[in-house]
């Protein structure tokens, strides 16, 4: 990572970064790597206005957002990164117009669409990790495929009513189609298909819209999910070269964090659980032995798999 | 609701059993149950994850949409089940013996943001 | 609760807090106690920005904030109601107009000071619960003192470094000096005495500024204050009236968040653990058997405890 | 460091020991140590708290600032102890006993924001 770390801060980079780097595992050689870091948030709601927030403020150098709505009143009371004054403008606009104020040395780059199988590669190319901040299953595990395919770390929350769940997926990427390393005896990193192979019936899925959302639950799963990407980016935790020759570096065990806020139980009742998942799935259509027979770049672009008609949605709709 | 006492002499587990990401709505919208169940099934075979998943829709469930958690007598896509707070893939799935003070953690997938 | 919920919400109202309001447990009644509360956040930082975006736009009527600060550039990383076209601003000033972007209907009280043990009880006495998001112990045992004599809430988080903590004290609150009620078998609510007897020796105590911090560990904190702060709101659990007649509506455990955001680890490494607390202290100076011997609001105003000398600070300086 | 290795006919208790909030530095820089320690004093009375803060200072403390952890042989101000998860007030403070298999947590007050 050398080339991450061979120049000096500015003043203005250490003055505005000192509270953060003199934290012990922190450090000038962490802050330069967040300089250098591109990261994509896709969705600029309750999830990325947060997560986009403490990203910009702690100095990652290029952020890109997709986001294809516009703000609305009823997003204000979650959507902290938007404003009354900037109903009606796109929210990506909106967003990066506070995240400037809030840190002006950033590259932010605007991706006014929603991400769609055809724009998908082509925009997460671009960028050194992903930020699932979106709110419906197709465009999930859209996200999920294309960063197994362009091997992209991604981390991946998702908050209804007052639960929310965080989890860090391909993380050090590892190619699409192997699912053992001669030598690594700890599970390869999962993605979001050996998560959940499956998504829910339509019967079962709300959005925040349907459903409801308490602001502040959304609102600590996006800072989780900003912590993760600031770690992994800081550390260079995914580019831990799992399949350089042994002694391999250890994978990280693959797991969901589970928050629930219990609105019928009085205070100090929220309760934080963290569960072991299993890690890359030799039977996973994405990533796993016969993937590359499953999925490509080429067929997503040109319509396959069917992502709304996996998640039985009428096939308009995908919106972020 | 024959299922829901074990006859006296026979043995049971304890075990408790949690509902998380709305599916509590389900269950008397109660997150934790502690339960006694019957440590056979019918056919005196040790009692699996497949059995528990039976004998909740019997004996716990409150709400009558039982296809939110079980489809074509599995458990519905989009729920994921935690045997002592690990992927139920890790320890056999369906097939998983109870053991005595398991926690069995069935939880909704969120898609929400 | 009656005077809370007896008249209808407004139409941008309805709009603008529908996704909460439809949350299970939330509901009308719960949005007008919040639209009727009074919330002090003492401390416009890395724990007040977070915590007072989503306290205003969760719609709590009335938001006073108590900083004497102004905005620095090293404050940016971590404090997302500021912005750098306002540094050197007054805090208040400035995550007030931060606010009033976010939800204009609340009234936001600026208080352009450090708490002081002359000013205290003046200003809290006007609210119905209070965030504790303060970086100094001083401060911190003087807040929850005049929490103890005014019956107030009190919600106190704490972050240094990669740690934080959070708590709920006094609630619901008892009067000072009562340490068991005739049939009430749970502990009464703690204040932060009781939970923390003495001040750490001035040589073990470190602030962000010396010690550094994650923006993202102490976001979290804040977030999870205005969580806290939302619910006994909503759900009126500072009202719950244990001194009445039997049956007593049972206290809550008292209990103590600690959150660890650890570097060294990898992803997903970040531990929430909750630990059970003592309820009320008999010998505890502040709310025990002979506290208000030890305690009064006069006594405050004129010296009496030195927070300073307890705090073993340079008396000159209290700083937020 | 001749109290860290019990003589081997001497009964041990395993116990985990945690820091947390900075204290961990003073030990390693490691927040979990899984620790036995001799099951009684030297006065072959039962371990208690108050013996393994006096244990861990001669046996587990790598770094010489001992006053971040103890003042005149008592735990400092600003550290709260847990036993297994509960404030050790509500345990018997230092004259606690330890069992097999306790967790006992250390951890610094925090007071920044
Ligand atoms: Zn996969
Ligand atoms: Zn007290």
């Amino acid at each position: 990572m050398a080339q991450y770390t061979d120049r000096a801060l500015t003043e203005e980079e250490m003055e505005r970064y000192s509270r953060q780097m003199i934290v012990p595992g922190m450090g000038k050689d962490a802050q330069l790597r967040l300089i250098n870091s591109k990261v994509l948030i896709i969705g600029a709601g309750g999830l990325g206005c947060p997560a986009a927030q403490y990203i910009a403020g702690a100095g990652v150098g290029t952020i890109g957002i997709v986001d294809g709505d516009v703000v609305e009143i009823s997003n204000l009371h979650r959507q902290v990164g938007h404003s009354t004054t900037r109903v009606g403008m796109m929210k990506v606009d909106s967003l990066i117009t506070h995240l400037k104020g809030l840190n002006p040395l950033p590259s932010y780059i605007p991706h006014l669409t929603h991400l769609t199988p055809h724009n998908a590669a082509d925009i997460i190319s671009q960028y050194d990790l992903v930020l699932d901040c979106t709110d419906n299953p197709a465009t999930r595990y859209l996200i999920s495929d294309v960063c197994v395919l362009l091997e992209k770390p991604l981390v991946s929350a998702a908050s209804v009513q007052a639960s929310g769940q965080l989890t860090v997926l391909n993380c050090p990427p590892v190619p699409q189609g192997i699912t053992s390393i001669l030598g690594v005896t700890h599970p390869l990193p999962p993605c979001y298909r050996c998560c959940f192979p499956k998504p829910p019936p339509p019967s079962a899925m709300t959005t925040c819209g349907e459903a409801g959302i308490v602001g502040t639950v959304v609102g600590m799963m996006g800072i989780a999910q900003a912590g993760e990407a600031i770690k992994i980016l800081a550390k260079g935790h995914h580019r831990a070269d799992i399949l350089n020759d042994p002694p391999h570096e250890p994978t990280f065990p693959p797991s969901l964090l589970i928050y629930s806020y219990d609105l019928e139980k009085g205070p100090s009742s929220a309760t934080f659980r963290s569960v072991r998942m299993a890690g890359r799935r030799k039977t996973c259509f994405a990533c796993g032995d016969n993937s590359p027979q499953n999925l490509t770049l080429e067929g997503i672009q040109k319509g396959t798999p069917n992502y709304d008609q996996f998640c039985s949605l009428p096939s308009a709709k995908v919106t972020l | 609701m024959g299922d829901s006492v074990p006859a006296p002499d026979k043995p049971t587990i304890p075990i408790t059993v949690d509902f998380s990401g709305g599916l509590e709505m389900l269950f008397s919208n109660q997150k934790r149950h502690s339960l006694t169940i019957p440590a056979t099934d019918s056919n005196e075979k040790p009692a699996t994850i497949a059995f528990l998943i039976d004998h909740l829709c019997k004996n716990l469930m409150t709400d009558p949409r039982s296809e939110m958690f079980v489809l074509d007598k599995h458990i519905r896509p989009g729920i994921l089940v935690l045997i002592n707070d690990a992927d139920w893939e890790l320890e056999g799935e369906e097939a998983y013996e109870l053991q005595p003070k398991d926690n069995i953690l069935f939880v909704s997938t969120l898609h929400g943001g």
